[in-house]
């Protein structure tokens, strides 16, 4: 029903994010699935290219897609040009990282600080509310790191028995999360829990503490991703918050499409939709490994 | 005698030039074939077109009967020629044992083999009497020595069967030419044939067979030494006579401009002169004397320890070269390469090097900068005329023509030369010295340091003779004369 | 004969900007939305950034030195001029002077740590890179979202005579860099310091000057940059600029100067720049796939330079 | 007599290990758990990786060259053990050899371009970093998460004698290197040819074949280092390795060795790589604040070097 339609899915990341090339696939295939022709973009560049990511959606504006999902680097810096691209009458869903305007057609989107808070709660209820726990962040002064590590930070408050011990940043990658993790088993050897505010980081520090003997300590990761999965699967990390894809993907582009259908108008489009992240133990995982 | 190198019919055209036009040369076994020309006649080109450094347009090459193609040097190293080349062929930053083995290090096991490489470079360096040792780093040493290791690293081999060298003693001082001369001569008796490249004229009739001339990249003839005097040779260079004497020397000096007062510092130690306008100063002595180092100091370039220099009655302390030349001060360095051009400019740009602030106004006037660069071009002879070809296109002697013009556009008070005229050819080396009395005449202080005990004699009105770093004698007026020099530099150690 | 000269000396870039035109002949061709002047001043923008950057970059590279901090220095403007101006509530244009002051200030701090530190130039200007990102991650904390004003987005997003702002401010760059390089003393004299240093200090160049000029100016460059991304992107992301050194040395060699110092010029900068800007819209463009993007890109590159050096260098 | 010759031909690396063993000393001080064996051995193996792939780098760097690259070839290796191992069911050994084998080519490949396409080393390499992460994103783009089996962590987890395995290696390297530059032909060559390549040339020397091989070991080095690197993370992330690039350079140059060829020395790296990591452990352990990290990390790297310099150069 959507035939004949130029579609866009526009990330910051299809090389090192797992999440992002997820999300990336999901759209291509549920724009196949729904006959409209979907194209993954992301800047050339490495981490926090949102400049890449402007000229790309300039390049689009160019060739007249008709619309556009956004997962945006950046919360204020992509506004103008998302605004460039509604007046050029393309259907902008903003989708996962909030842009800071009203001037999309709608936002779907996981709380990432709910996401972060939820993962704490876990911790708590694995330690029985008392232990020492640390922090791995993304890539320091990324949105979505902060909101992470806010909601992380709320979330602990509430637990006054766990203490966060070492609180280290990283890039978003397997091995920043593995060597971090090494210099927080010597400096920490009590910790018991570790929150990495990716997959990656996750997978990566679990392999830290797997090698130093440590098999004991709790990871919980963040994404979905598969990597996650399967570490869940083998019993190295213990759950991940997920966030649905696929349901994503679909509810930004249904938007889109309901958007262009009822001529360009917002009417009876929800401005906004959040879906609530999942916590997967191994008790889930299986239905998610691909 | 069937030729052991014959080159026939070879030609070369660079961009703008046709550096050799149909070049017919034969090098006899057993034989030294000097190779003389003006600057720019072409013989480093020839040079490195039979060693496969460049490639010819069109001509053949044959060595012992064989027509021979080298497509790199180390074709022809391995055919048995060894090449000592006009600009230096040596790794800075390696030890002096690994650049006389470059390419070629004496290994045990596959490994080298450090102690016996070290060991025989010793031994090498002491048979031919440098002042070196096996592992010095190579950019520590003076220009002298390095020419020295430069024709080592080339007589140590024993495959060798033709010889070239490109210019071996334009650095080096009479002594060492001499022992030089001696090797040439045993390998003469082995059975090796060299092709002699030289300024020097009156070395061609100590230890060449045979000379063949060059002009403007073509071949001029080829006679047999003893049946030439040197005048003749110079006019089949320069293809007219040149009148062949040293300029008059200026008497009527000025005022006492420079004052140098037990002045020490790394190289030179306690060494007191002073200069007046209008004189040129000469000073000379052995390779390593310390002459540079002075020269050098002077100029800013290095830092003294002790002592003191007065400029026009004023104390002068300079720190740095532009300080000095704030102060009227030039100086051409020894090693032009190095020290004197940036290669990859133009050669007008080279020329305005120290003189930006005359052009400058405040954008540079480029037309100016052009035309004066012609005008010095005519005034030295430089070739190709051409300001906007870049100097690293010039050949050797032609560069030290325009280090030269950067000084001469700058009006300098006083002008520091060291080694003025090396590797530059005997017509443009007499408009040099005249050039250099014409700037004392001026009313400026001319120091020339030079090894070249002609110049010394030619041109000054008085030298300083330095050893080890000390000044060992003054000479004026008859004590000028080429034997007297001589004496005085080699001192108590004949 | 004169002309002959020209192409001689400059061959690099010429057949750079060849290789630029067949490129473009070949994405006209691929793509009707290619040549478009939509599309063309999207490109010129899209380039501004990184040519401005790749303009400083060569000043450096022809003084043999390299400037590996851009990308910081670039954030760090934005943030100086993000935090002062819509956090402290300074006028903009004030914020943006003294944005644009701190960053000429950092990129001087650089060249006197070359000169006079005697640190090389790749640790000095990667010490800055990480020493003025954490600067940058420092003042912006507390303020994760600075949006600017709606004025200063002009810069961006306005014409004058048709023509896009970053267009315009980049043509006067380059301009200002050709004068400076060809008609200056003080270019002159970082072409001779770049080319043979000691040559130069025995001619008496002031050499301090001129090397801590060269990395002033890049940090004025990446200054200029900074505030055309600023107003592009309307915030200040504390990660701007990350990995723009590489993509602004790439313009700089692509365009026939070398890393070795001493040879170079500003017209090959601003084809390298275009090379890369082009290459890249391109791409999008026809719609290659993202995973082939860097391989394609890659290859363009390599084989561009490599058709610009084939035979230059025979002898 | 012989120890000052030593002292003033390494001032450089050796000043650097002095300003090593003094941040050791003040670590230790400001953290218990600092100086004990366990952490240095965690320091060990964290160099490790950037270790290996700087003693490639320091022989490119010797020769003259420079090589982007080495991050995505790591991530080649990588990619294609893990592609054959773990998605075709090839045999890990077997696959690890084709994997190395694969990256020397790749490597080989550097070197082509830069010899016979006379492409600035800077350009080819980065045309090689951008098409062989391209290669590792399309070969590794069906198979999102592979996990290598847990015998092959062994190269990672390992110890021999107590010591960790990636610490041997490293030290095998390490040694290898020392006697490759030192006491090879091969060495003094690429010494040669990076100090003065016309010099090398007219000497005889085979440039060409030279050249390549600088690039095939840093190549080797990429895939050992991508071999360890796969083993300690026990995946094969096709970003691995992004930025290696300028940390290996960053461990060379501290060591000393010079970027414009032809003098430097492999201990000099070793120290430069362990400076590096043990700054970044050591703030770690130290608990220092993310924002701070990369000020402290720059300025101290920047200190070190400029220590070593000062007064280094005097006349
Ligand atoms: N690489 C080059 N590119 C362009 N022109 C060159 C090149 N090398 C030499 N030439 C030109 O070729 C001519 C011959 O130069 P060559 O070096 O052979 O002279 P030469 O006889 O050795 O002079 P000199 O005594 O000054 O060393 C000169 O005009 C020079 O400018
Ligand atoms: N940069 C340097 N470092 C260490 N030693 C040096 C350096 N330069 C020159 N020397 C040494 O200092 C001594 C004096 O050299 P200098 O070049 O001044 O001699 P000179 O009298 O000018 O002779 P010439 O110019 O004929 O070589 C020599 O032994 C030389 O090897
Ligand atoms: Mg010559
Ligand atoms: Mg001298």
């Amino acid at each position: 029903y959507a035939a004949d339609l130029k579609g866009a899915i526009v990330v910051m990341d299809l090389t090192t994010n797992a999440f992002q090339i997820e999300m990336a696939d999901q759209a291509v295939a549920y724009g196949k699935e729904i006959g409209a022709d979907v194209k993954a973009y992301a800047p050339e560049g490495s981490f926090g290219d949102y400049e890449g990511q402007i000229s790309i959606i300039e390049d689009l504006i160019t060739k007249h897609v008709d619309f556009i999902v956004l997962v945006a680097g950046h919360t204020t810096a992509l506004v103008p040009v998302v605004d460039k691209a509604m007046a050029a009458g393309i259907a902008v869903v903003n989708m996962d990282n909030r842009l800071n305007t009203n001037n999309v057609v709608s936002y779907v989107g996981v709380d990432n600080g709910q996401g972060g808070k939820m993962a704490v709660d876990y911790i708590a209820s694995k330690l029985g509310g008392v232990g020492k726990i640390a922090l791995i962040q993304g890539e320091t002064g990324n949105p979505v790191q902060i909101l992470r590590t806010k909601g992380f930070e709320l979330g602990a408050l509430v637990h006054p028995g766990l203490e966060v011990v070492a609180q280290q940043g990283a890039h978003w990658t397997e091995e920043e999360g593995l060597k971090v993790m090494e210099d927080i088993l010597q400096a920490h050897p009590e910790v018991n829990a570790v929150f990495g505010e990716s997959d990656n980081l996750a997978v990566g520090a679990a392999r830290a503490a797997k090698s130093a003997g440590r098999s004991e300590i709790i990871f919980v990761g963040y994404d979905g991703q598969q990597g996650g999965y399967q570490a869940i699967k083998a019993g190295e990390v213990a759950a991940t918050i997920r966030m649905d894809a696929h349901k994503m993907v679909q509810l930004s582009i249904d938007a889109a499409v309901q958007y262009i259908k009822n001529n360009k108008s917002r009417d009876g489009i929800a401005p906004e939709t959040y879906i609530s992240p999942e916590l997967v133990t191994s008790a889930e995982v299986d239905q998610y490994i691909k | 005698m069937e030729s052991l190198l014959k080159v026939r019919n070879v030609s070369k055209r660079f961009p703008g030039v046709l550096a050799l036009d149909r070049v017919d040369f034969d090098l006899a076994p057993g034989e030294v074939h000097a190779l003389l020309g003006e600057n720019g006649a072409g013989k480093s080109t020839l040079v490195k077109i039979i060693t496969g450094a460049y490639r010819m347009d069109s001509g053949n090459i044959f060595v012992a009967g064989q027509e021979v193609n080298f497509h790199t040097p180390g074709d022809a190293q391995r055919a048995g020629i060894g090449v000592i080349y006009q600009e230096f062929s040596l790794v800075p930053s390696l030890t002096v044992a690994e650049n006389l083995f470059l390419g070629d290090y004496p290994t045990r096991r596959g490994l080298i083999d450090w102690k016996a490489m070290n060991a025989a470079a010793a031994t090498l360096l002491s048979r031919f009497g440098v002042n070196a040792r096996a592992d010095d780093v190579l950019s520590s040493l003076g220009v002298a020595t390095r020419q020295m290791v430069e024709i080592l690293k080339v007589l140590h081999r024993e495959d060798l069967k033709i010889l070239i060298m490109d210019e071996p003693t334009s650095s080096l001082s009479e002594g060492e030419a001499k022992t030089l001369f001696g090797f040439i001569r045993t390998l003469r008796g082995q059975g090796v044939s060299v092709i002699y490249i030289s300024h020097r004229l009156d070395e061609i009739k100590q230890i060449c067979d045979r000379v063949t001339v060059f002009r403007n990249g073509q071949k001029v003839s080829t006679e047999q030494a003893q049946d030439l005097s040197i005048s003749d040779i110079v006019t089949k260079m320069i293809g007219a006579d040149l009148a062949e004497h040293y300029p008059q020397k200026c008497t009527a000096l000025g005022e006492i401009y420079l004052n140098v007062d037990k002045l020490t510092g790394p190289g030179f130690t306690d060494v007191s002169f002073s200069a007046r306008k209008g004189e040129v100063l000469g000073i000379t002595g052995l390779v390593g004397a310390g002459k540079s180092e002075m020269v050098e100091t002077l100029f800013g370039a290095r830092r003294f320890e002790s002592g003191s220099i007065t400029l026009a009655g004023q104390d002068f302390r300079p720190k740095t070269p532009r300080q000095a030349v704030a102060k009227g001060i030039g100086l051409l360095p020894e090693s032009r390469k190095e020290q004197g051009l940036v290669l990859a400019l133009s050669c007008a740009q080279n020329v305005s090097l120290a003189s930006l602030d005359k052009i400058s106004k405040p954008f540079l006037a480029l037309g100016a900068e052009a035309d004066i660069a012609i005008d010095s071009f005519k005034r030295l002879e430089i070739r190709p005329a051409d300001p906007h070809n870049r100097v690293v296109n010039l050949s050797g002697g032609n560069q030290q023509k325009v280090v030269l013009a950067k000084w001469l556009m700058r009006d300098c008070q006083v002008l520091l030369f060291d080694e003025p005229t090396r590797g530059i050819d005997v017509g443009a080396k007499f408009q040099i010295y005249s050039m250099i009395v014409k700037l004392a005449e001026a009313g400026n202080t001319v120091i020339v340091a030079s090894s070249e005990i002609e110049e010394i004699s030619g041109i000054c009105n008085r030298a300083l003779v330095m050893r080890k770093g000390r000044l060992v004698g003054e000479l004026t007026g008859a004590g000028l004369a080429r034997e007297k020099i001589l004496e005085a530099i080699a001192g108590g150690e004949k | 004969m004169k002309l002959d000269r020209i192409f001689r000396e400059n061959r690099q870039p010429i057949i750079a900007a060849l290789s630029l035109v067949v490129i473009v002949i070949l994405l006209s061709f691929l793509s009707e939305y290619f040549l478009t002047v939509s599309n063309l001043f999207n490109i010129g923008k899209q380039a501004s950034i990184n040519l401005i950057i790749a303009l400083g970059m060569t000043v450096v590279i022809i003084s043999a030195g390299i400037d590996l901090s851009v990308g910081s220095l670039l954030a760090l403007t934005i943030s100086v001029t993000a935090v002062l101006s819509v956090a402290n509530g300074i006028n903009i244009v004030l914020a943006s002077f003294i944005g644009i002051a701190v960053t000429i200030v950092a990129g001087t701090l650089n060249g006197i740590i070359v000169q006079y530190g005697k640190v090389p130039a790749f640790i000095a200007t990667l010490g800055t890179m990480g020493v003025a990102r954490g600067v940058v991650l420092l003042i912006s904390s507390g303020h994760p979202s600075m949006s600017f004003p709606a004025g200063f987005l002009w810069i961006a997003d306005g014409t004058i005579a048709d023509v896009p702002v970053p267009i315009l401010i980049s043509l006067l760059m380059v301009i200002a860099t050709v004068v400076l390089l060809k008609y200056t003393r003080l270019g002159r004299e970082i072409y001779a310091i770049g080319g043979n240093e000691e040559a130069a200090r025995l001619s008496g160049i002031n050499i301090p000057l001129v090397r801590i000029a060269t990395y002033s100016i890049s940090g004025f460059c990446c200054a200029l940059g900074g505030i055309v991304f600023a107003a592009r992107v309307g915030a200040a992301p504390p990660s701007a600029g990350m990995g723009y050194e590489l993509n602004a040395i790439a313009a700089v060699i692509i365009g026939g100067t070398s890393l070795s110092g001493g040879r170079g010029n500003v017209l090959g900068t601003v084809v390298g720049a275009f090379l890369m800007a082009v290459i890249s819209n391109g791409l999008n463009i026809i719609d290659v796939d993202p995973y082939w993007q860097g391989i394609v890109i890659g290859s363009i590159i390599v084989f561009a330079v490599m058709m610009s050096n084939l035979r230059s260098s025979q002898r």
